[in-house]
């Protein structure tokens, strides 16, 4: 049982650093603020879900479960309402270029 | 389990019994919201109390109680489609990262959406701002401008879908 | 015992880091952010110092985490007070100078794009 | 080297390379980004250092209100260079330079010095944990050991709004402090602070709630409190109160108020001066706590307002 | 389990730290702030994987603390840096 | 583990519970006016006072009576763990000095700072941070605890910086900012070492301090780390560039607290942390550096004061100098075996601390009633306001004579003490400094009466009502530090003899004119400005011979001048900050 925990921690927490790794790569690699915008919200919020999906069987009861999943809706709503502010900006910041 | 949740917990009905029952489940929502903050405990019976109620008042102060209807088989359906976005915008992302080719046709794309603006357009907003390659970067009349990362891509009718999806789970009058 | 170590460097980095910015910082603002740094070296070292003290089961001793609590309240009501007076400042000599100005044009660097 | 150890110097790593970027960026505002980045992530080492009360104080003030507090100052100072000193010459700065690395040497000289065992009040602080019957020790450190410096501290803060309401023009005195936001009702930021106070507002009486048994207390609580309320206030859904306003001032004075008349009760009744009987000690605690969260959430919030600017005229 | 979460800290600390760079380097504002939206979920991330690594409960309020706050100070930019272009979306569009 | 706390005073003594009443008093004071606001502030402020008076004249009292330190354990929990209040001697003259002049800053300023309709917020913020600085001093003076010492002076510098900026200019406000981060800087390295002394000894109470600190590398460096940053909150050269705009600036009655006591704080704990804390490791060098710094700071200081043109300047700087005057016990406190001694030295040191702070308020009340009647205080336009504003100038004159060390003034058995420690170490030139310390304190009082007592050019015409009500409390300040001599003070202070008062004495006579003969020829060669009674025929000729020589003293002063405007630059000033703590640290190590 617990190596089946164990097994999942590992993959899904293994599959959230990727997409941590993929979001560093792309803040690197695209060419402007709204690209980079993506890649930190899109790919970001899906790593912080894997790792919290991973840590769940870790979780000492069913009630920090539960808050890992909060905490991860919290930085969903955060991620997406921020990036909309932030897209704004930036879009007219181009406008006004 | 959190503010959206609340919000949506609006029901039919006009005057004070819609605000009175709309109140009552946002409250259920916070004591939920508590309970799994700090547990079932009978000592924390009076911070719970105060947390619930003052967080209900802020909340309805804030936010009018909605007056659409609700159904709970299509909120299911859009929080997995929800789900599933999430991740594919997530592996799009990685895939246009991580290729060396770097693919990326980014540009604006404008959206006639049919929601008014206001709270509606605001959650729709939200919700597709994590769909595959877009981004809401602002408003213009009747349209929303998505920035996308390639304009290639059928853009409009995932919008669309997700649109209906909303619309049937939340905003079905 | 080595990552106590490692910390109790970077406390004495960031006094350092923020000393050199304290100093030569023209800035207003900057010299209080600078400031900020340095407090936080060291309350950090206040963390180290109580890391070590780790005994009866805890990992931290309380003591300096009670001082460093104390402490960054203090430090940023000191921020809070003296960014309001920095406001308050530039709110008073802006208007002696704008009257010879022409209002400011709009700055490229504003926004990123 | 273990493997922590590795985590623990990339850690410092990072936090440090933020540092000086902080330091010596030239242009402010990418300056204090860096600086809030910075807070942040100490809150890793905070963690790391298994001090979670710090740690959760520093995510809730370098987080949110420092944030806010740093990166508004730096918006609204952009072209204030007027207010700046002279730009201290290269000898001067390669002479900071050098004092500098040299006083962070000698401290870090002293910190491998310090003696091993280290001297520590961690079991005194157990030992004595009966007396208020809380579980989380720094919560007794700081309400029941050293409640005087909590209780100086607050007048602290109460001194700090009165410096910052000392700089109101004398038309403004009892107005409402700072400008009044505007923002489209509709928009994503005030769709934001509809939803996201109430959130916060349990969140935040948790966090002081908990700070009894566990890491939490009332200046976190209060804090968290604080940034949902100034958040609607950017929102331009609620604006600040009238600082002549009788109420307004009791909250800002409640906190202290009641840790000094149970400090008295103490003197006129009890063993001595801010000492609890052990019976009624918990709940004191308690009603000190909540008071002082009112306290501190109205003080930050105004604190992060300003001064004011507004006359008493709508 | 507690050496791989650990490894996992520090692949996700070298992530942010790359990520932080890249974007604090600019060029313009908006780049610079969203420096604190990755730290926002990075270090969440961060912070729970080290909270279960070390065996800190108290990690989890941390995070959920930072969750909270880490808009914050993307919504001051937009508040007080950006308030000719309405970033909040009060001039694209006027009342319907 | 801890080492069982020595049992010295783990019990609170009978009265000690005045000394919690004497910080909670003022506190109280501070909320409730807070809360009941505008119009009740003033009230409030005059319910405080007398009760906050009748409680330190009680603590005063008591000392004598007691055998050891008055001491009160905080919520019944004994040190390490809690936090103790103390009194002794010294605390008790400080806090009287602090009530002597708080109560009459109080009066002065009860006309000024009367509510009125139009203009509520500079009197409510008066009223609240003179009850706070009131309650940040006693907490400094009784706290027993380093930790608790820094809340209390951070809860100074934030009582005493909006006092700068109270009338909301451009300049003030730029003092006030500055004020702020230079004080904010030391008190970070202040706090820097509790940080080093927590982890060297895990408690902060500074007598179990005492019993636990060696000459260990960390004690010596956090010690150096403090003793710098609350030089610089103290204002001593060359830490001084905000202390004169910021003193300056404020309004008369804040200026007199900013310059009498506000500095006074972080000044008694560095006696603490010096005499109490670890008499035994400072050294000898450390002393001597501390006391050059302070001899530099006489120098600059009244070099500086005789330039200036505006009164409130000269009196600003002229605490710059009065503050290295307070500097000087340190190297003569310091034994044959290697200890800091409390003994007549330090008695000396703390009798002029409490000499220059009801003396320095007086002349800044005195100083602000003439702003207020003449509109401007140039000094080169005072002539005939002794005639006008007779009360003022007599106040200040009193004032000054105190400062120059006129007998019976504090000042002047201040001297006294310190002289004698000085032959007794054998350090003959600290006797120098001491002595050319009250000639050109002389000099800069002697030139400010001279332009009063000069016939005015033109009528005088006065642009406001005279306080009358002040300038009594100005005088009765002055007269205070006069006869502060005449106080009886073997309860309080290790004063080892008494020297009869004798007034009329051809020795004491000439004790007094040397000074004020030597200030007069300091006053004519470094004052840059032409002379009041330079137009007479006589004192031309005798200025013609002088010229030469004079010219060459305002190059040096006008050099002093320039050397000040290097230092008062921020990084400069800083690095002179950071350079001094790391001086400390080096002399103590070596040392030890």
């Amino acid at each position: 049982m617990s190596l089946a925990r164990d097994v999942m921690t590992i993959a899904a927490v293994s599959a959230g650093a990727f997409f941590f790794l993929a979001g560093t790569v792309g803040l690197l690699r695209f060419p402007d603020t709204l690209t980079r915008l993506h890649a930190l919200t899109k790919a970001d919020n899906l790593g912080l879900g894997l790792v919290v999906l991973g840590l769940l069987p870790q979780a000492a009861s069913l009630r920090d479960g539960l808050k890992l999943v909060g905490i991860w809706l919290l930085g969903l709503l955060a991620g997406a309402t921020v990036s909309q502010l932030i897209a704004r900006a930036a879009r007219h910041g181009q406008l006004n270029r | 389990m959190r503010g959206p949740s609340g919000k949506r917990d609006a029901h039919t009905g006009v005057g004070v019994g819609a605000s009175w029952r709309s109140a009552a489940s946002r409250a259920a929502w916070f004591l939920c919201l508590w309970l799994v903050l700090a547990g079932a405990s009978l000592d924390d019976i009076p911070a719970a109390t105060i947390a619930v109620a003052t967080a209900t008042w802020t909340s309805l102060r804030l936010l009018e109680p909605g007056t659409s209807r609700r159904s709970p088989r299509a909120i299911l359906r859009l929080a997995l489609l929800f789900l599933y976005q999430s991740i594919v915008a997530g592996v799009d992302v990685a895939r246009r990262a991580l290729d060396p080719g770097l693919p990326l046709r980014p540009g604006f794309v404008a959206y006639p959406t049919r929601l008014p603006r206001g709270l509606r357009r605001n959650v729709f907003a939200t919700l597709t701002s994590l769909l595959p390659g877009t981004v809401p970067a602002g408003e213009e009349e009747a349209q929303l401008l998505y920035h996308c990362l390639d304009v290639d891509q059928p853009v409009i009718a995932e919008l669309d879908q997700e649109e209906a999806a909303l619309a049937r789970a939340l905003y079905n009058d | 015992m080595s990552g106590v170590t490692v910390f109790g460097l970077c406390a004495a980095a960031a006094v350092g880091l923020g000393l050199y910015g304290l100093i030569t910082n023209p800035q207003p603002l900057r010299k209080i952010i600078a400031f900020n740094l340095l407090g936080s070296g060291v309350f950090l070292l206040f963390g180290v110092v109580g890391r070590r003290g780790a005994a009866a089961g805890m990992g931290n001793d309380p003591v300096p985490q009670a001082l460093v609590i104390t402490g960054v309240v203090v430090a940023f009501s000191a921020t809070a007070l003296a960014i309001a007076l920095l406001l308050r400042l530039f709110q008073t000599s802006a208007s002696v100078a704008r009257s010879g100005r022409a209002s400011p044009g709009d700055d490229p660097d504003q926004v990123g794009g | 080297m273990s493997i922590e150890t590795v985590i623990e110097i990339v850690l410092a790593a990072v936090v440090l390379t933020l540092g000086v970027w902080t330091i010596v960026v030239p242009e402010t505002f990418s300056a204090t980004v860096g600086f809030v980045a910075y807070g942040l992530l100490v809150a890793l080492i905070w963690v790391r250092l298994d001090a979670a009360d710090v740690a959760l104080t520093e995510a809730a003030i370098g987080g949110g209100l420092g944030g806010v507090l740093l990166l508004g100052a730096a918006a609204r100072l952009r072209d204030a260079d007027m207010m700046a000193d002279a730009r201290p010459g290269k000898l001067l700065r390669a002479g900071a330079a050098a004092l500098s690395v040299l006083t962070a040497a000698v401290l870090a000289g002293v910190v491998l010095l310090l003696p091993d065992p280290a001297p520590t009040l961690a079991p005194a602080a157990v030992a004595n944990a009966w007396a208020t019957g809380l579980s989380n020790p720094v919560t007794n450190v700081l309400m029941a050991f050293r409640a005087m410096d909590t209780m100086l501290e607050k007048v602290v803060l109460l001194l700090a709004i009165i410096g910052v309401w000392s700089l109101a023009p004398d038309s403004a005195w009892g107005g409402r402090p700072g400008p009044r936001h505007q923002a489209d009702p509709r928009g994503v930021l005030a769709f934001l602070a509809r939803l996201l106070p109430p959130v916060g507002i349990v969140i935040g009486i948790y966090i002081l709630w908990t700070g009894s048994d566990h890491p939490g207390g009332a200046f976190q609580g209060g804090a968290i409190l604080a940034s949902m309320w100034l958040l609607a206030i950017m929102a331009g859904l609620a604006d600040t109160p009238l600082v002549s306003h009788r109420s307004v001032r009791f909250i800002l004075v409640a906190g202290p108020g009641l840790f000094l008349l149970v400090g008295l009760a103490g003197l006129l009744f009890g063993a001595a001066f801010l000492s609890y009987p052990p019976a009624l000690a918990k709940p004191l605690i308690l009603g000190i706590e909540i008071a002082m969260t009112l306290t501190i959430a109205a003080t930050l919030g105004l604190l992060l307002a300003g001064a004011p600017e507004r006359s008493t005229e709508p | 389990m507690t050496e791989f979460l650990t490894v996992a800290v520090g692949f996700i600390l070298a992530m942010l730290a790359l990520g932080l760079l890249s974007i604090l380097r600019g060029p313009g504002d908006a780049d610079r702030v969203m420096a604190t939206q990755l730290i926002g979920t990075g270090g969440i991330a961060t912070l729970l994987l080290l909270g279960t690594a070390a065996s800190i409960p108290a990690a989890i309020d941390v995070a959920l603390t930072l969750a909270l706050l880490a808009t914050f100070t993307s919504i001051a930019f937009v508040k007080k840096g950006l308030s000719r272009f309405a970033a909040d979306g009060t001039a694209s569009t006027e009342d319907e | 583990m801890l080492p069982p706390a020595p049992a010295l005073d783990a019990a609170t003594t009978p009265s000690g519970f005045l000394l919690v009443l004497s910080i909670a008093i003022p506190i109280a004071g501070v909320l409730l006016a807070f809360v009941l606001g505008d119009r009740y502030v003033r009230l409030v402020a005059f319910a405080m006072v007398p009760l906050e008076l009748a409680i330190t004249v009680t603590i005063v009292a008591a000392v004598p009576h007691s055998t050891g330190p008055l001491v009160y354990l905080l919520g019944a929990w004994p040190p390490p763990l809690g936090v103790a209040l103390r009194v002794d001697g010294l605390a008790a003259v400080m806090l009287a000095a602090t009530a002597v002049v708080i109560s009459a800053v109080a009066v002065y300023a009860g006309a000024e700072f009367s509510v009125t309709t139009t203009k509520a917020r500079a009197p409510f913020v008066f009223w609240i941070l003179l009850l706070a600085v009131w309650a940040a001093l006693n907490a400094i003076f009784v706290g027993g605890d380093l930790f608790t010492l820094y809340v209390a002076l951070e809860l100074l510098t934030f009582a005493a910086v909006p006092l700068v900026s109270l009338d909301g200019r451009p300049e003030t406000l730029r003092a006030a900012i500055r004020y702020l981060l230079f004080a904010l800087l030391g008190s970070v390295l202040y706090l820097l070492g509790t940080a080093l002394l927590y982890g060297l000894h895990a408690t902060l109470d500074i007598v179990l301090l005492s019993h636990r600190i060696g000459a260990e590398p960390a004690s010596l460096v956090a010690a150096a780390l403090m003793t710098s940053g609350l030089l610089a909150k103290t204002a001593l050269f060359p830490l001084h560039l905000w202390l004169p705009p910021a003193h300056a600036g404020a309004p008369a009655a804040g200026s007199a607290i900013l310059s009498g006591l506000v500095v006074k704080g972080s000044f008694f704990i560095i006696v603490r942390l010096w005499f109490q804390v670890m008499p035994g490791l400072p050294g000898f060098a450390a002393t001597q550096l501390l006391a050059a710094l302070g001899a530099a700071a006489i120098v600059f200081g009244s070099v500086l004061a005789l330039r200036q043109e505006r009164l409130k300047l000269l009196i600003a700087y002229s605490t710059l100098a009065q503050i290295g005057y307070l500097f000087l016990m340190f190297p003569l406190a310091f034994n044959g075996s290697g200890h800091l001694e409390s003994g007549g030295a330090l008695a000396g040191g703390l009798l002029q601390a409490a000499s220059h702070a009801t003396a320095k308020a007086a002349m800044f009340m005195a100083a602000g009633s003439i702003y207020a009647g003449l509109g401007h205080d140039r000094i080169t336009g005072l002539g005939g306001i002794a005639r006008v504003l007779p009360l003022s100038v007599l106040a200040f004159a009193f004032a000054g004579i105190a400062l120059i060390g006129v007998q019976p003034s504090g000042a002047s058995l201040a001297k006294d003490l310190l002289l004698q420690a000085a032959t007794e170490r054998q350090q003959w030139w600290w006797a120098v400094v001491l002595q050319a310390g009250g000639v050109f304190t002389a000099a800069y009082v002697l030139l400010v009466l001279a332009h009063a007592l000069a016939p005015p050019d033109k009528p005088v015409v006065l642009t406001g009502p005279a306080p009358r009500l002040g300038d009594v409390a100005a005088l009765v300040l002055a007269l205070c530090s006069l006869l502060l001599g005449l106080v009886p003070w073997e309860p309080y202070l290790p004063v080892p003899y008494i020297s009869p008062p004798d007034l009329s004495g051809l020795g004491t006579l000439s004790k007094s004119l040397l000074p004020v003969l030597g200030g007069v020829v300091l006053a004519i060669l470094l004052s840059p400005r032409p002379h009041p009674f330079a137009s007479s025929v006589r004192w031309k000729v005798a200025i013609g011979m002088l010229n030469r020589f004079r010219r060459g003293c305002c190059a040096f002063s006008s050099y002093v001048e320039r050397g000040n405007g290097v230092l008062c630059e921020w990084p400069a000033a800083s690095t002179c900050l950071l350079m001094l703590a790391l001086l400390f640290s080096v002399l103590m190590l070596v040392a030890a």
